[in-house]
C-alpha cells in the first residue's frame, strides 16, 4: 500500500501490465513528447497530464508511441492492432474529441465481436480525460458517458478514487472487450491508498460507499464525492445508502435495486447532460423492477440540458452540487 | 516473384472464384432468394488476386463492402461466405454480418466493411501489429476511389509514414463512387500523385490485367515487407454492375459497361494471355472452370437449404464476457 | 390533398421551401448523382433513394450540391453556412454514418449559440436515414436517435408518416437551430393524404394517435405504427392512449404525463438500444413526475443491447414487435 | 494591393495589439486572475495581420485554440474579447465561450475553436456561402501545422477544390504540434506540398515577416475573389511561449526560443523596415504603442471589475427556441 494520486494510480496500472504482458501497447498524442522539438528529448514531456512519460522511458517507442493529432487513425489502428493480437490502450486527450474518431470506436471496435459471429476478440482501452470543473468550456469538459453506454459492445467504466482506478483499469487492461475508460479531470490529485502489486476490481460491481436505509443515492464518477459528502452531513438525520456503480456497462443493478427494496427512495446524480443519461436510466430501471418497493418519486440532479459554460461561476451552477443533491434526497424524504 | 506453374493455377482460380461467385450472387439477388442489399466485385477480380497472391494467412487485409472478391482472394472458405450471404446460421459470421459484414479473422481477412474508408485505419493497426512484433508480416487496405476523399484514410497515410509502417494503400479505382464519377469527386490530378504527397511512393496499375497487379503489389510488398514503409498502389479496374444490385446505371453510358466487359475482362486477359504464351493449358483452366461452377452451385444449393439463425443467437456474442 | 409516398412528402417539404426562400440549398452524397459519370447526366439518379434528382432540375447547381464522401467535410460545410446567412439541409446518407462526421454535428452546430454567447443562429438541417427492416446489418441499421437526443443545442425529428414527415421537415427547414431530421427506411413507401401546400408541425407537440383510458403507450417513429396494431386489436379489451412524440428533443413531456395521469400505466417502445435510450427517459420522467399516477410499474419494449444482425430471422426478434408490445400492455394491466 | 500610409499604421496597430495583449494576458495568466487555460498567439502575429488585411467584415475567418490573435486582426472588439477571457457578462460571448471560442459573426469571425482542424470545415461552409450568392467574398481558414493531420482538414482541402470554393488554408506552421515536432508528426516533404497534391495551388512565406505574409495572402485572396478556387499558404511562424501558459517546454531547446525572440520577431521587424525605408516615423509608431497598452490597460481593469454572468444564463441561448 501507498499513497498515490488518481494520476499516478493510472499510470501505474498501465505500468503493470506492459510489464507483465508485452502484447500491451500504449499510443497517443504527446504521451511521450518531444519528439522532433528542438530539445531532442523524447520523453521530456510525458503527455499532457504529465502521467506517461516514465512509460515511454521503460517501455521504449516500440510500445509506447506518439502519434500526429489524428484520432481516427489512432482509434481504428488501435482497434486493428487489437483485431491482430496486440493488447492496445489508446489515449483520446479529451472525451470531447470522440466527433473526430466515434466510427472507429462504436461501428468498428465495438461491433467486431458480434458482426463476424464470434470470432473477434478486441481487447482495447480507450483511456479519456471527461468531466467539467476546470473552467475548460464547452469542448474540453463534457461527460459523454451515456452515449457511450448506449453502444452495445462497448464497457465504460467511471472510477471515482485512484485505488478503484488502479484496479479498475487493470480489469480494463485483462479485458478481452472494448473498455471506454474515463478519467474525471477534476479527480487527478486525489490522494488514497493503493496496492503497489496488481489487483483487479471486476467490472459490474457496484461499490458501496456509504451505508444508510432511508435513501438510495447512485452517483457516478466524481459526483460520488459530492454525494458522499452530503451522506456525511446527513448521518444521523437521513441515512443514505450511497451507490457508486463504477461502471456504466455493465451496470449494476442488482445492487442498486436491492438497496432501493430497502430504502425504497431513490436519488441519482450525474453530472452528464440529463436526457437519455444514466441518471434516467437508473430510475427507469429501478421504477420498472422495484415499483413496489418505491415510497416516493424518484429524484434526479443532473447538469442542465446546456453545453457546459467557460464562466467558473455558471460553470459551478452547472455542475450537480452537494446542496442540490442535499435538496433532493430531502426531497424524496418528504 | 516470377509466378510458376502452380502459381498460375492459382491465380486462375481466384479470378475465376470471384467471377463465378460474384455471377451466381447476381443471379439469385435477383430471383429475390438474398437478403439485403449487396455490391459486386464483378470486373475488379485481378486487383484481389493480384494483391493476395502475395500474401500469406499472418498478413492481414481490410476490406469495403464491396468485399466478395477480397474474402476469397484471401482465402476465406467460399461454402461459408454463401452461407454468410444468405445470412445462415453456419454462414462465416453465423449470419450475423451479411454481404457487408464477412471476416475470417485466422486468415488475415479483418473484414469487409459498411463504413466508407474505415477499413484503412485498422489495417493500419494490423501493420502496427506487425512491426511492433519484430515481423516482416503487412497489411494491404484495399479502398474505391471514392473512400480515398475519406478524412480517416489521409490520416492513415499520414500515420503509415510517421511510423514506417508496412501498410499499402490497395486503391480500386473503378471510376465510380456510387453513382458520382471520378471527375467529378476527386479534386487531385490523380490519386497517386495526391497519396505521394503524402511522403510515400504511389504506383499505378492496370486492373484489368492481373499480372501488372501483381508485379506492381509485389514491388509494394516487398518493399514493406523489407521495412521499407507504406506504399500506395492505384489499379484502374472496371465496374461491370452496378453500384450495387438493382442499380439501374443511369448516370453510365452503355456503352462504357460494353467497352470495359468486351476490353477490360481480366479473366479473359488472363486466360488468353497464358494459352497464347503456353504456360498453361486449355485443359487445366477448363478443370478449374468446371471445379469453381461446381463449388459455386454446391455453396448456393447448400445455402439456401441451410439452418437459419436461431434465436438465442441474437444476444450472443456481443461481448466476451458482460 | 394528396396520395403521398412518406419518400414523396420529405421531397415536397425540401422543393417548397427551396421554392420559398433561395437561401435553402441540399448538399450530399449522390443526392443528384450522375456527375462525373460516362452518361454525363446530372441528375440521373437523384439520390440512394431516387427522392431528390428532381430538386437538382429544378433549382440547378449552385443550391443541390453534390459532394465527395467526405462527412466532415459536408456537415462542417453546412454548419458554416448556416452561420453566415445560407439555410442548408445536409443529407448523412445513414445516420450510422455520424461516427464520421459527429464534431461538426455536436461540438461545432449544437454548440455555437451558446458558446458564442447567443450570436449565432445555426439553421441547419440533417437530414438522415435510419432504423433496421431492410437486412442492412449492423452499420446501415441503427437508430441513434437516443445520441443525438443527449446533446443540447440540437432538435430531432422522428416523423412517422407521410403527413408528419412533410410538416415537420418544413418546420425543420424554417427553424432557427440545428435539425436532425431521421428519416425510417421501412417507412418511406407507406403513404398518406399530404397537403399540397406548405403547413407546418411545431416541435415539442405530441400526436394522439390513439385514444384510450387505460394505458399509456408512447411509441418512436416506426413503432407508432406498430403499437397502433396493437392499440386497434385490443380495443374493447383494453383501451390504448397512443402517444407519437413526434420530436424527441424537444420532448412533449406534458401530453406525456396528463396521459399517465389520466391511465397510471405506461409502456415506451422504441426501436433503439436501451441503455440510455428515450425509452429510459420517458419512464424517467413519469417515474419522477406522475410518481402518485402510477398503478403499475412501467415498461419498456426495445431493441436488445446488442448491434443489428444482418439475418432477417434475427432483425425481426431485434426490431420491438407488436406482440412484444401487447405482452407489455398486458403485463402493466396486470 | 500596395500598403498605403493608413494600411501601413493600420497593420502595426494590429500586430502591436495582438503582442501586448498576448503579454499581458501572459501576464495576468501567471498571476492567476484568469480562469480556465490559454494559448496565446505571442510570435504568429504578422500571420493574422497579414491576411486580414486583405479582409472586410463581409468575409470570413475560422480560427482554432490559439486565436486571440486572428480575432484582433479581424477587427473583434478588443475590450470585450479581454472581459470574455475573464469569463465575465459583458465579454463577447457573455463569459460562456472564454479564450478558446471567441467569435464576432457579423464581423465574419467564426470563432475559435477548440477542437483541432474542425474550423476548417466551417471555413469551407462560409466559402460555400459566398460563392452561393454570388458574392466575391472569401473565406481564410486558419490552422497550425498540427491541424493539417486532421482527416476534417484533408476532405476540407479536396472539397474547396471540388466545388472550386474562395477559400484560402492559411497554415500556421510553428513548428510544434503542443509538444510534439513537425518533423515527427508530418509525414510529407513540406505541408505545402502535401497540400498541392490536392490539386490546388500552395505557397510559402515567414510567418515572421509581415510583408511576406500580405503578399502571399494577397495573392491568394485576390486568386479566390476572381473565382480562381482554393489556395494554400502555409506560412512559417515562431512560437514563442509554450503550447498553452504553463507549459514547462522541456521540449524545446532553450536556444531555440532565444533565437526565435531575437531574430524573428515579426513587430520589430515590421518597426525597422518601416523606419528604415522611410514609410513611417518612430513617432507614429510610438504613438500606436502608448494607445494600445493604454487600450490594454484599460481592458484588463475593465475586465477584472466586471459583473460576472448571471445564474440565468446558464441556461439561456442553448436554442433560439425550444
Ligand atoms: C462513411 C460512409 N459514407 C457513405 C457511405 C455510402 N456509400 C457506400 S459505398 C459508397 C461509394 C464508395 O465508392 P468507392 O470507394 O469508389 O467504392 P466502390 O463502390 O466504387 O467500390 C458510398 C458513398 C458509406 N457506406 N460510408
Ligand atoms: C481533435 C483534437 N485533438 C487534439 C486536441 C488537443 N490539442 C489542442 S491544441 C493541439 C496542438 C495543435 O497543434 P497545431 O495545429 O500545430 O496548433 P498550435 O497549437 O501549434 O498553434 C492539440 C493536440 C484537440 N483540441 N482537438
Ligand atoms: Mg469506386
Ligand atoms: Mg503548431
Amino acid at each position: 500500500m501507498s499513497k498515490k494520486s488518481f494520476r499516478e494510480a493510472i499510470t501505474e496500472a498501465m505500468r503493470l501490465e506492459m510489464a507483465r504482458d508485452p502484447r500491451v501497447i500504449f499510443m497517443g498524442e504527446d504521451i511521450v513528447g518531444g519528439h522532433g522539438g528542438s530539445a531532442n528529448n523524447p520523453g521530456a514531456s510525458g503527455g499532457i497530464m504529465g502521467a506517461t512519460g516514465s512509460l515511454f522511458q521503460q517501455f521504449g517507442a516500440a510500445r509506447v508511441i506518439d502519434t500526429p493529432i489524428s484520432e481516427t487513425a489512432i482509434m481504428g489502428m488501435a482497434a486493428g492492432a487489437a483485431l491482430t493480437g496486440l493488447r492496445p490502450i489508446a489515449e483520446l486527450m479529451f472525451a470531447d474529441f470522440l466527433g473526430v474518431c466515434f466510427d472507429q470506436i462504436y461501428n468498428q471496435a465495438a461491433k467486431f465481436r458480434y458482426m463476424f459471429g464470434g470470432q473477434a476478440k478486441t481487447p482495447l482501452v480507450i483511456r479519456t480525460m471527461t468531466g467539467a470543473g476546470v473552467a475548460s468550456a464547452a469542448q474540453h469538459s463534457q461527460a459523454l458517458w451515456p452515449i457511450f453506454t448506449h453502444i452495445p459492445g462497448l464497457k465504460v467504466v467511471l472510477p471515482s478514487t485512484p485505488y478503484d482506478a488502479q484496479g479498475l483499469l487493470i480489469q480494463a487492461i485483462r479485458d478481452d472487450d472494448p473498455v471506454i475508460f474515463m478519467e474525471h479531470k477534476a479527480l487527478y490529485n486525489d490522494l488514497g491508498e493503493v496496492p503497489d502489486e496488481a489487483y483487479t476490481i471486476p467490472f459490474g460491481e457496484a461499490n458501496l460507499v456509504r451505508e444508510g436505509k432511508d435513501v438510495t443515492v447512485v452517483a457516478f464518477g466524481r459526483m460520488v464525492h459530492f454525494a458522499a459528502q452530503v451522506a456525511d452531513q446527513l448521518r444521523g438525520e437521513i441515512g443514505i445508502d450511497l451507490i457508486d456503480p463504477r461502471t456504466t456497462s455493465p451496470l449494476d443493478t442488482d445492487t442498486i435495486l436491492d438497496s432501493v427494496e430497502a430504502t425504497g427512495r431513490l436519488v441519482v446524480v450525474d453530472e452528464a447532460n440529463p436526457l437519455c443519461s444514466l441518471a434516467s436510466e437508473v430510475i427507469s430501471v429501478v421504477a420498472s423492477e422495484a415499483f413496489d418497493a418505491l415510497k416516493a418519486a424518484p429524484r434526479k440532479v443532473t447538469a442542465p440540458h446546456t453545453p457546459v459554460p467557460a464562466a467558473p461561476i455558471l460553470e459551478n451552477l452547472y455542475i450537480p452540487s452537494p446542496a442540490a443533491i442535499e435538496r433532493a434526497v430531502r426531497a424524496v424524504m418528504a | 516473384m516470377p509466378l510458376g506453374h502452380d502459381d498460375l493455377l492459382r491465380a486462375y482460380r481466384i479470378l475465376k472464384t470471384i467471377r463465378e461467385f460474384e455471377m451466381r450472387v447476381s443471379k439469385e439477388y435477383e430471383a429475390g432468394t438474398i437478403p439485403g442489399f449487396t455490391h459486386l466485385y464483378l470486373g475488379q477480380e485481378a486487383v484481389a488476386a493480384g494483391f493476395c497472391m502475395h500474401l500469406t494467412d499472418d498478413d492481414s487485409i481490410s476490406s469495403t463492402h464491396r468485399g466478395h472478391g477480397h474474402c476469397i482472394a484471401k482465402g476465406c472458405d467460399v461454402r461459408r461466405m454463401m452461407l454468410e450471404i444468405y445470412c445462415k446460421r453456419d454462414g462465416t459470421c453465423h449470419g450475423k454480418g451479411g454481404s457487408m459484414h464477412i471476416a475470417e479473422l485466422w486468415r488475415g481477412m479483418l473484414g469487409a466493411n459498411g463504413i466508407v474508408g474505415a477499413g484503412v485505419p485498422l489495417a493500419l493497426g494490423a501493420a502496427l501489429s506487425a512491426k511492433t512484433r519484430g515481423t516482416d508480416r503487412v497489411a494491404v487496405a484495399f479502398g474505391g476511389d471514392g473512400s480515398t476523399n475519406q478524412g480517416g484514410v489521409f490520416e492513415s497515410m499520414n500515420m503509415a509514414v510517421v511510423l514506417k509502417l508496412p501498410l499499402i494503400f490497395a486503391v480500386e479505382n473503378n471510376g465510380y463512387g456510387e453513382h458520382t464519377g471520378i471527375a467529378y469527386h476527386l479534386g487531385a490530378p490523380s490519386i497517386a500523385s495526391r497519396a505521394a504527397g503524402f511522403g510515400m511512393p504511389a504506383s499505378e496499375a492496370d486492373g484489368a490485367d492481373f499480372f501488372a497487379v501483381y508485379e506492381a503489389a509485389g514491388a509494394a510488398i516487398a518493399r514493406a515487407r523489407a521495412g521499407g514503409g507504406p506504399m500506395t498502389v492505384v489499379c484502374d479496374a472496371p465496374r461491370w454492375r452496378g453500384h450495387f444490385e438493382g442499380d439501374a446505371q443511369a448516370y453510365r453510358d452503355p456503352n462504357e459497361i460494353r467497352h470495359i466487359r468486351e476490353h477490360r475482362d481480366c479473366v479473359k486477359r488472363f486466360r488468353e494471355r497464358v494459352l497464347g504464351d503456353g504456360t498453361l493449358t486449355a485443359a487445366e483452366l477448363d478443370a478449374i472452370d468446371a471445379e469453381v461452377l461446381r463449388l459455386i452451385e454446391e455453396s448456393v444449393v447448400a445455402a439456401k437449404a441451410a439452418p437459419q439463425p436461431r434465436p438465442e443467437d441474437l444476444t450472443s456474442d456481443v461481448y466476451v464476457s458482460y
